[in-house]
């Protein structure tokens, strides 16, 4: 399709292709590590070729991951640094649960649900990765006790949890705020979108001149 | 935390929401849980004792097949023979791993010759290693039999060639190389009786 | 009755539903006195033949410890441990207590409910643990799951191995490998009840000869175990090569395998289900046409300062 | 074993000392655990090493290697003079009334009758004082001044607690402790046994170590009876049945004997053997030695041994020496031995100072070697680098290397060390071209005899008369031996109270030893195996575990020589009035009319106790009782004296510490360059003493892969204070060295080697495993062997393995 110089880039295309590549292996250590934490789920082994393949992916699926959140984090750290208006806009929250926009306070390039999102991801990967390191048996189980491996698989299993939900919330975002997805899949959003959910932003845009992501220098 | 089974199973119940997908086809895997073949069921017996220490410990050796004509017995696993008195079915970390004697990489397969000099084995037949061998015996017995003593006793000795006994070798070994080897005058003859 | 499987299952790794439990059949266990193993090894070589077995020749590093330690092709070793204890009459007393390690086939197995994998690992009626090696995928969950550091996974196969207590034996009424082959009787095999009395009788012996804490070691902190120990100090377990005093499933283990995995699948769900109420009520966040409208109104300011 | 494997579950007290039999038997030890649950016993060890056995043990006390006969020689003492001893037993059952001749002496450490040149005793002072009737006197009150047991409590009494301690270095009160726990089986009711293996034999006074074990129990009243007995554990699994055979340089089949040079004829050959009894009415059974001999001859020359030439009498070699295996290799390195044939053994691993085993091999035209295995020996030749650095262009022995079967490949029967005989069947074929040893035996015998008789040669008789009717000449079967070695009657055998009366017909199997004829109408290979293989079959491959007596007999199982005789000396196992001397383990009684009971008696089954000159229970000695003062047989004495080990850390010996000449054994062989081979303490301060590890079977299991994973690799075994000593870490690599070479191996450091102290000198142990050498799947190592000094003891020439020499360093 074409693009209509009206509208704005959100997410740069490596950071769009970026954000699927973690999202991918998020979505594929989520199924195959609730498979082995479930017995339940374990039927989502057979997705991955059955329980041996499953194992034996899932670590390096999670070592993807960090790496590519590294990349996220690289890219828009910046953006996300809190700033005064997170709390106030975090005080307004059940207006903005309510779809209702006044008295929310304009937003930058980023709200604090999504800079929650990113810190809250940025905490528990590496949690992930490195209780995950302890207990990948194959390549790194003679380095540490396995009481400290008991430890870890704990610890891992709560940080996935955390992360789980901190995902769900992302996800439900993105449907729920409409174009979202359309921000993240092809990378633009029309002025009324940025108008509304992050004016801050498309002023600063708009000051300089800047199409996106960011404000011209 | 303590939890018996059905405990156990009732608390997981508790996960049945998340697990709604089951319905959709995903089922477990079957409950098959079979233990290991008994590898011994058909295999054929053979009774024997164990060529290790004096106690003489009884064992059963299995081996392939039925000794029809067209299988070739190989014995696969050892193990006591719990019929006999002093070991009952027990061994010692020896006895216990008879197979692996018998089965030895190390094991000798055919005749072979090292030459005077030389640095490695020549695989012979049996016939020309026999042959050799029993023309060396005969020509050192003999050039150096001894028939008399100095003082011209009858002595009848052969003291050029000698010969260490098998003390893990069979009673009917030991005594046909006793007869044999005493037939030609031989004395120095000894066991492993003392080592 | 019949079922899929050749001895009667009580509890399997990763099952939510119960096997057939209507048959009864005897508990059984394995008897090591300790006081009378000679450390001769006859049980670690019978259980390499009858399992198809063979670890690597290894080294000497000082000690008779050999293979050093478990492995996925040892099942079982021996550990020897030269202490010297106190006695009334003689003074010091040196003691060179050699224990057989292996699999305890605990009534509470750590493994089993550690396992993630469906039916990899299983308990029969008679008190035997067993890995169903097909269903096994190598994760060594069962090596924290285990109160007595046991399994071993195989790097060739990613599978995790331990002592079977010659399951396939047992199934067609047999002795395990090593108990038949120990030498001195120090591994007795039989009914639970009968291994406890032989028990009984062995501690009554060593009482006699100045061994006055004398004991059994069936661990009630893993609910007992099928595989039992007669120590001449069985105040003192970790004399014995680090055998645990008071072993039991690690607290860690049976919070991440117990109350968290239900709660934690329910915490998700009560997460998309909140969600998908929040959608129902609320519904999804548009763009409005004020919103196109303001932005458009900035951008023309912005085309146009003046 | 005077007793068998099983008899040890009867015993009251276990004496596990010259041996280590949880290692080197497991299976047959389960009989003292049996003891210890069953029957309460108590498990002593006495030992260098706080072996596997000691770890079982109700009471361990340490000792010097090589100073067992102090040890016991201080037992003999306590008993003595606290006379805990079985007095009706010693009076009756022992020579301790006999009365010794004057001319019997001991004097600072000899006996009377040595030449220090030839290191030889005359025994003619030893011998007991002959009534009129060339009788032994006897002083039933024992307290005549020259009688046995007086003569023994003043040999021993300078065996106090206080020497003993300094000479072995055994602390008093563990020594007192062991007497103590020794001395309760003094009574009728309780049973010792004693188990001994190599820890005893392997010494320059081996074989006195265990006559003190012997004697200890008979004051004790424990030799033949339930529970009692002196146990040899012999080491491989037929050692019992070739020594049977008589496979030994001097031997016979049957424990018979070669004539020596100056035994020219029949009459004087028998006269030494054939011995009269020295008290009225006793069997001295050994008076049927001619039919034995002659059963022998007719059984390997048939009709060619007639009454004419003396049953082929000179078709046997006459011996002028021992040719024992350390005569061998002498004889090798002197050039005087141009072939040599290793059947199953592993001399290069196997015997002293592998440095001139090498050199003797080196020095052959031909070797031969038979063998399932890869061996050192067959490889001698070979360079493997320090392990043995040999060059193979400078050794010109042709060496031919046979492959055999292995027990699981062929028929045949072992004989165990309760002398049970029994059957073993084939299981497989052997791999390869493989033969077994009996035929490749006979393949060689019946290409020697074709070509003796084609070519003649030199005294072919004996080679072209041989019996040989098999039915495959060059592959006799284990059954045509097995019946052979029984024996058979050629014509019909008499019964010579009744001519009329055949006992066996002619070609008839007979069914045991005393059907045997001196006369030629009987054939025997092996006396003692007679009742092996009767008319009614293979008795050896009989099944029947039933134990209708409770003690373990199980007369039905396989077949024990003499006679399936499972307790040699059971008469003495009742009072001298028939009656047993504890009815709790009755094994034979007097019925009235007949010795019964749960064993073969060990005795004329009609003689009466009840007799004037009762029939005695030990049989084969010419006195009727046993030996507690050897007047004949024992090179170095008839009383054990202690002795130091040719290489020993004390300068003298502090039974005589001034007289250099009984230092050690001064009647064991020395051979010139030996003597100057050994080493001094100053060089070599620690004792070393070899042993076996129950992982492995001596130089053969480094080839089975199950025995080299439990135990991979070679190492020595030394105590905390050594290694400290020496800055020798556990695990770490040492150096051990001795006058005659060296090994490299890892050290495991351990508690159960203690320091002991011997008047003073603090003497450390190197404990010294065999197992490994140059070839095998274990991993490589050297040959203890390197290490051990050429000695023997003075009547076997059994190598002094378990005390010698060493010196230890970090390497």
């Amino acid at each position: 399709m074409t693009r209509s110089p009206d509208r704005l880039v959100r997410n740069s295309t490596t950071a769009r292709l970026n954000h699927w590549l973690t999202g991918g292996c998020f979505v594929l250590l989520t199924l195959s590590g609730l498979a082995m934490f479930h017995p339940m789920l374990f039927f989502l082994s057979e997705l991955f070729g059955g329980g041996q393949w499953m194992r034996a992916a899932h670590p390096w699926i999670g070592a993807l991951l960090l790496l590519s959140y590294l990349g996220l984090i690289v890219q828009c750290w910046r953006d996300n640094l809190p700033s005064r208006d997170d709390i106030v806009w975090l005080g307004a929250i059940n207006r903005v649960l309510a779809n209702e926009e006044d008295g929310v306070p304009e937003v930058g390039r980023f709200n604090a649900g999504q800079k929650f999102v990113f810190w809250a991801m940025a905490l528990l990967v590496p949690v992930l990765f490195v209780t995950g390191l302890v207990t990948w048996d194959v390549y790194f189980s003679p380095y540490t006790t396995i009481e400290q491996q008991r430890i870890a698989v704990l610890v891992h299993s709560l940080a996935a949890l955390g992360a789980i939900l901190v995902w769900i919330l992302h996800v439900y975002a993105a449907i729920w705020v409409r174009g979202s997805v359309q921000a993240m899949t092809q990378g633009y959003v029309t002025r009324g979108w940025a108008w509304r959910h992050h004016r801050k932003w498309l002023r600063a845009l708009t000051a300089t001149g800047s199409s996106g992501p960011r404000p011209k220098a | 935390m303590h939890m018996n089974r059905r405990q156990f199973f009732r608390v997981s119940g508790a996960g049945l929401a998340a697990s709604s997908l089951v319905a959709l086809g995903f089922s477990p895997t079957p409950a098959l849980a079979e233990t290991r073949n008994f590898k011994l069921a058909r295999a054929t017996e053979t009774r024997n004792t164990c060529p290790y220490c004096s106690v003489g410990c009884g064992i059963i050796m299995y081996s392939l097949g039925d000794k029809a004509k067209n299988v070739t017995a190989d014995i696969f696993h050892i193990e006591g023979d719990p019929d006999h008195p002093v070991n009952r079915g027990t061994l010692c970390p020896k006895g216990a791993g008879l197979l692996d004697f018998v089965q030895s990489p190390n094991r000798l397969k055919y005749p072979e010759i090292r030459e005077p000099g030389s640095t490695e084995w020549k695989r012979v037949s049996w016939n020309d290693a026999m042959t050799r061998l029993v023309k060396l015996m005969k020509a050192d017995r003999d050039a150096n039999f001894i028939a008399n003593n100095a003082e011209g006793k009858v002595v009848n000795r052969w003291t050029s060639t000698g010969m260490l006994c098998a003390s893990a070798s069979s009673n009917e070994t030991g005594y046909i190389t006793h007869k044999a080897m005493r037939s030609m005058g031989m004395l120095v003859f000894d066991n492993q009786a003392r080592v | 009755m019949s079922s899929l499987q050749s001895l009667d299952i009580a509890a399997r790794s990763a099952t939510t539903t119960p096997s057939p439990q209507v048959r009864k059949t005897p508990e059984l266990a394995k008897l090591i006195d300790v006081s009378s193993c000679i450390g001769c090894k006859a049980c670690q070589v019978a259980c390499m033949q009858w399992n198809d077995l063979r670890d690597e020749v290894g080294d000497n590093i000082g000690t008779y410890d050999n293979p050093r330690d478990l492995t996925p092709e040892s099942w079982t070793v021996m550990r020897f441990s030269e202490v010297e204890t106190q006695t009334k009459d003689e003074g010091t007393r040196l003691e060179w207590l050699i224990r057989k390690d292996g699999c305890m086939h605990g009534e509470d197995p750590g493994c089993l409910k550690a396992c993630p994998a469906p039916g990899a690992i299983v308990q029969y009626t008679n008190g035997i643990v067993d890995f169903i090696s097909e269903n096994c995928i190598g994760c060594g969950y069962c090596i924290k799951g285990c109160p007595f550091n046991i399994p071993r996974i195989s790097p060739v196969d990613h599978k995790s191995y331990k002592c079977t207590l010659c399951s396939d034996r047992v199934g067609v009424g047999l002795e395990p490998a090593c108990v038949k082959a120990c030498p001195t009787g120090a591994i007795m095999f039989g009914s639970k009840s009968d291994m406890a009395s032989w028990a009984g009788e062995r501690i009554e012996d060593l009482k006699s000869r100045g061994f006055a804490n004398a004991g059994l070691y069936d661990p009630p902190g893993v609910g007992g175990t099928h595989v039992m120990y007669v120590l001449h100090h069985a105040d003192r377990p970790s004399l014995y090569a680090g055998l645990p005093d008071k072993p039991r499933i690690s607290m860690f283990v049976e919070a991440w395998k117990g109350m968290f995995k239900p709660v934690a699948l329910a915490g998700i769900a009560v997460a998309a289900v909140a969600g998908f109420l929040h959608w129902v009520v609320t519904g999804p966040n548009d763009v409005q046409p004020k919103d196109d409208a303001e932005a458009e109104h900035l951008r023309q300011k912005a085309d146009d300062p003046t | 074993m005077t007793n068998h494997w099983v008899d040890i579950k009867n015993a009251d007290v276990v004496l596990i000392m010259g041996g280590n039999a949880a290692e080197a038997h497991p299976c047959g030890f389960k009989w003292v655990i049996e003891a210890k649950h069953h029957n309460k016993a108590k498990l002593i060890v006495v030992d260098p090493r706080f072996t596997r056995s000691a770890a079982m043990s109700d009471y361990y006390a340490p000792i010097r290697a090589g100073s067992d006969i102090a040890f016991l020689g201080g037992v003999l003492n306590y008993l003595l003079s606290k006379d805990q001893i079985q007095r009706e037993y010693v009076k009756n059952y022992t020579n301790a009334p006999f009365i010794i001749g004057e001319g019997f002496g001991f004097v600072d450490g000899l006996f009377s009758g040595y030449d220090e040149t030839k290191r030889r005793y005359d025994a003619k002072s030893w011998e007991y004082e002959l009534d009129d009737h060339g009788f032994a006197k006897v002083d039933p009150t024992m307290e005549h001044p020259r009688c046995v047991l007086q003569v023994m409590k003043r040999h021993y009494a300078r065996y106090t607690p206080e020497m003993v301690s300094k000479i072995t270095g055994t602390p008093k009160d563990k020594f007192l402790k062991v007497c103590e726990m020794i001395a309760t089986t003094a009574v009728p009711g309780k049973a010792m046994t004693v188990m001994y293996a190599l820890g005893w034999t392997q010494h320059s006074q081996g074989s006195q170590m265990i006559r003190t074990g012997a004697i200890m129990q008979l004051l004790l009243g424990n030799i033949g009876i339930a529970g009692g007995g002196m146990n040899a554990l012999r080491g491989h699994s037929n050692i019992q049945g070739l020594t049977d055979l008589g496979l030994l340089s001097n031997s016979l089949p049957g424990y018979l004997s070669l004539a020596t040079d100056a035994e020219q004829d029949l009459e004087t050959y028998y006269k030494p053997r054939a011995l009269k009894p020295l008290r009225p009415n006793q069997m001295s059974y050994w008076q049927n030695y001619p039919k034995f001999f002659v059963s022998l001859q007719k059984a390997w020359w048939g009709k060619a041994a007639t009454a004419e030439n003396s049953w082929a009498f000179h078709y046997l070699p006459k011996i002028d020496k021992l040719y024992d295996v350390l005569q061998a290799f002498e004889l090798m390195n002197q050039g005087k031995l141009n072939g040599y044939i290793c059947q199953g053994f592993n001399p290069v691993g196997s015997f002293p100072n592998k440095k001139k085993i090498v050199a003797g091999l080196s020095k052959l035209k031909y070797l031969v070697i038979i063998d399932p295995l890869t061996t050192e020996t067959a490889e001698f030749w070979k360079n493997y680098g320090e392990h043995n650095d040999v060059k193979s262009e400078d050794i010109q022995t042709t060496v031919f290397r046979f492959p055999s079967t292995c027990f699981a490949e062929e028929d045949g029967s072992l004989t165990n060390s309760s002398r049970w005989l029994q059957w073993h069947s084939k299981g497989a074929e052997p791999p390869g071209e493989a033969r077994g040893d009996v035929e490749i035996i006979a393949d060689i015998f019946h290409r020697i005899k074709t070509a003796y008789v084609k070519e003649g040669g030199a005294f072919p008789d004996p080679i072209v008369n041989l019996t040989w009717s098999y039915k495959i000449p060059h592959k006799p079967s284990a059954e045509e031996l097995a019946m052979e070695f029984n024996g058979k009657a050629i014509t019909d055998v008499l019964d010579p109270k009744d001519p009329a009366k055949v006992l066996v017909k002619a070609g008839e199997q007979v069914s045991g030893f005393g059907l045997l004829r001196d006369d030629g109408s009987t054939a025997s290979g092996c006396w003692i195996f007679a009742g092996a293989w009767t008319q009614a079959g293979n008795q050896m491959a009989r099944r029947d575990n039933a134990d209708p007596w409770g003690l373990g007999q199980t007369l039905g199982w396989a077949w024990a020589w003499p006679a399936n005789r499972r307790i040699l000396y059971n008469a003495a196992s009742s009072a001298p009035d028939g009656k047993p001397w504890d009815a709790t383990r009755k094994l034979v009684q007097w019925s009235g009319t007949s010795w019964v009971g749960a064993d073969v008696p060990d005795i004329r089954p009609d003689a009466d106790p009840a007799e004037a000159d009762r029939v005695q229970p030990f049989i084969m000695t010419s006195e009727g009782v046993a030996r507690l003062f050897a007047p004949t047989g024992m090179a170095e004495g008839p009383l054990p004296e202690h002795y130091e080990p040719f290489e020993s850390p004390l300068a003298n010996n502090p039974m005589h510490p001034n007289n250099p000449k009984a230092r050690a054994n001064p009647a064991a062989r020395v051979f010139k360059g030996d003597m100057e081979a050994f080493g001094s303490p100053k060089d070599f301060p620690y004792v070393a003493t070899s042993y076996r590890l129950t992982e492995h079977f001596h130089y053969w299991t480094k080839n089975v892969l199950t025995s080299a994973i439990i135990q991979p690799q070679q190492f020595v075994e030394i105590g905390e204070q050594l290694a400290q000593a020496k800055g020798i870490e556990n695990g770490g690599w040492v150096k051990v060295s001795s006058n005659r070479g060296f090994i490299k191996c890892v050290a495991v450091v351990t508690k159960r080697i203690p320091q002991l102290d011997c008047d003073g000198i603090k003497v450390d142990t190197v404990g010294l495993p065999n197992h490994w050498g140059f070839v095998g799947i274990a991993k490589p190592g050297y040959l203890v062997n390197t290490l051990t000094p050429f000695v023997g003891d003075a009547n076997t020439q059994t190598p002094e393995y378990k005390s010698f020499l060493v010196n230890i360093e970090k390497a």
